[in-house]
């Protein structure tokens, strides 16, 4: 048996040590596998554990791919003064992009060019990559077979987001089209392409 | 019909203040440039006119946003900025546009289909949703701006590297085939194939002369083995013996036969003969 | 003014978000820079939170670089489930030496040389000798005396063989052998055999 306290022990350890954000499954599979515990209760413990940082100076979240422990958002300002070369600065092309993707996704490079009105740059698709924001997902079926990117669960996680719904510009329909190409491509096989990225996304998320 | 431009405010670009009346004919060089930069392209230069403007997308003066677009270009073209490309690409398209617009059109056109700004709009509507999108994203709370992920040490994953490492049998037997196979590849004349339990017989006989020192002869058979047992036994013997890892004494002729591991002085004199050339 | 919550808020955030320990100094020139504080009151916010921490998964712990926030050492063995991926993974290398000691012991390093055609690491043997399934039975009486590697009870158990002919790769091979011994021991005897030896290699475990 374990305590209620062991119990929380063990998945704060998990979380804070964890390289990404921790899912109650990965709890029950890893840091909790000798013990035999329900979802439930481990929501509980987490619940219990949110409660407990409540007044300090990180709190416990849940975000996309799991939870995890961050700075409260009132000490960002003092604490970008501790690390002041970490801070990001993303360019309006580079945060263009990656909206498009999110937003369009799977999407090409042509199509990401084509809504933008101007060439892609290939550093800003080799950061966009290297932050673990966007993948490739598959390849179109088009002559040149051109990559299609997708955003993942990272990119969700860096933005506090759960979903790209979250962002209500995104959250909208396409304008309606009149290319002939796009009436090759019916909205609902556009629908099943997304839940298998999706899909994938989990297989990775496992696997990494 | 600049001149009504000048009260209106230049507003922000991305949150950004935009430099003094850009619509004047003349703007310093470094202060296009500086402008430039804060457009994404030329659908966002497009939108910002048309917003600028208080214009409506669905309602787009195509002739008026034209002739205004046209001013930066040729700023961008006079200055030979490298951006114009695609800058180029829109104008032409506007240009195109217009021409179209200009030419007599039929009555029945006034759907959207036939409008030739039609697929223009859409596209700016698009792309207003896009830069949204990314102004949204931007005000998001961002990792290392807004939080920090916060994480503790540990030394567990030092704990883990230490776990040894599962190996499967088949991993095992995979590897062994690969062996068996480079053995054959390479020279299956010269390494004789001995029964793997004599090998294995080998190493037993002789991790008990480790521990024992020297043993009788007998010792080294179990009866209870079975003929073939015996077998395996004298087959390890002898294959040591033949490689010299073991040494046979016996005090006299039909005494007891003793078991020991060779030393050095057992085998140099031999060793040196063999090599040694007459 | 700070109050005595704000100061530990943010000295514990500062200090979970560093990559490294943090010293009292890094805290006063970085996060607490806006507020003239001294030495001892952040002495005194850490010790309050070490006090805060000492019931949790984690602790705050002074090393010699500074503080950190560290899992309890107890956890350890829990936590380690949480990294199954980090189990080390053996090389090829490393199971051709283990499989061509199986089958070709004793044998020298030399002789596994010789049939891989590659020079055998140091640490690959060192590896295999630290895991309990080689050991050196003897020396071989040639210049230099090279050691002799056999197979050890401990790897037979790891791969719940009784005898290394139990390998399958092995088995496949054995119509080939045309060995005196095979003539003479019919499968039921080899067998028995198989089964003494075993008993005498625990009789071997235990002395040794």
């Amino acid at each position: 048996m374990i305590s209620e306290q062991q119990l929380k022990q063990l998945i704060e350890a998990a979380v804070f040590t964890a390289e990404q954000p921790v899912t109650v499954d990965q709890l029950l599979s890893g840091v909790l596998a000798n013990f035999s515990l329900n979802r439930p209760r481990v929501r509980q413990a987490l619940e219990a554990l949110q409660n407990d940082y409540r007044d300090r100076g990180i709190e416990l979240v849940e975000v996309a791919s799991g939870y995890r422990f961050q700075t409260r958002a009132e000490l960002a300002p003092a604490l970008v003064h501790m690390w002041p070369e970490r801070a990001p600065r993303y360019s309006a092309a580079l945060l263009e992009t990656l909206a498009l993707i999110a937003w369009r996704q799977p999407v090409t490079r042509g199509e990401i060019e084509a809504v933008r009105g101007v060439s892609v740059s290939t550093q800003i698709m080799k950061t966009l990559q290297e932050r673990g924001w966007v993948k490739i997902v598959g390849h179109k079926e088009v002559p040149g077979r051109p990559a299609l990117y997708a955003t993942t669960k990272a990119f969700l996680d860096y933005f506090s987001l759960t979903s790209i719904s979250d962002l209500p510009a995104l959250a909208q329909e396409r304008p309606e089209l009149i290319d002939v190409d796009e009436a090759a491509a019916p909205q609902s096989g556009q629908a099943e392409l997304l839940t298998d990225t999706r899909e994938r996304d989990a297989e990775e998320e496992t696997k990494a | 019909m600049i001149d009504t431009q000048h009260s209106l405010p230049l507003g922000f670009v991305r949150g950004e203040p935009i430099f003094d009346q850009p619509e004047d004919l003349y703007i310093p060089p470094e202060a296009l440039e500086l402008m430039l930069d804060l457009f994404c392209g030329p659908m966002d230069l497009l939108l910002y006119l048309i917003r600028r403007q208080k214009m409506d997308i669905l309602d787009l003066p195509i002739l008026k946003i034209t002739e205004q677009y046209m001013v930066y270009v040729d700023m961008m073209r006079e200055l030979k900025l490298e951006l114009a490309a695609d800058y180029l690409l829109m104008a032409a398209m506007l240009a195109e546009i217009k021409s179209r617009m200009l030419l007599p059109q039929k009555h029945d056109d006034d759907d959207d289909e036939g409008d030739p700004r039609a697929e223009l709009v859409r596209r700016l509507q698009e792309y207003e949703i896009v830069r949204a999108g990314a102004q949204q994203l931007d005000e998001q709370p961002q990792q290392e701006r807004d939080y920090f992920v916060a994480q503790a040490y540990t030394d567990a994953r030092d704990f883990a590297g230490q776990t040894p490492a599962e190996v499967s049998l088949e991993e095992l037997g995979l590897a062994l085939a690969k062996v068996m196979q480079l053995v054959e590849v390479q020279a299956h004349h010269q390494i004789k194939r001995e029964h793997l339990s004599t090998r294995e017989r080998m190493s037993i006989i002789l991790s008990r002369l480790d521990d024992q020192g020297s043993l009788e002869f007998q010792q080294l058979f179990s009866p209870e083995e079975g003929r073939s047992g015996v077998v395996v036994s004298f087959l390890a013997l002898l294959e040591l013996n033949k490689e010299g890892l073991i040494v046979l004494t016996q005090a006299e002729n039909f005494s007891q036969l003793y078991v020991r591991k060779a030393t050095r002085v057992d085998a140099s004199p031999w060793q040196q003969d063999e090599s040694r050339d007459f």
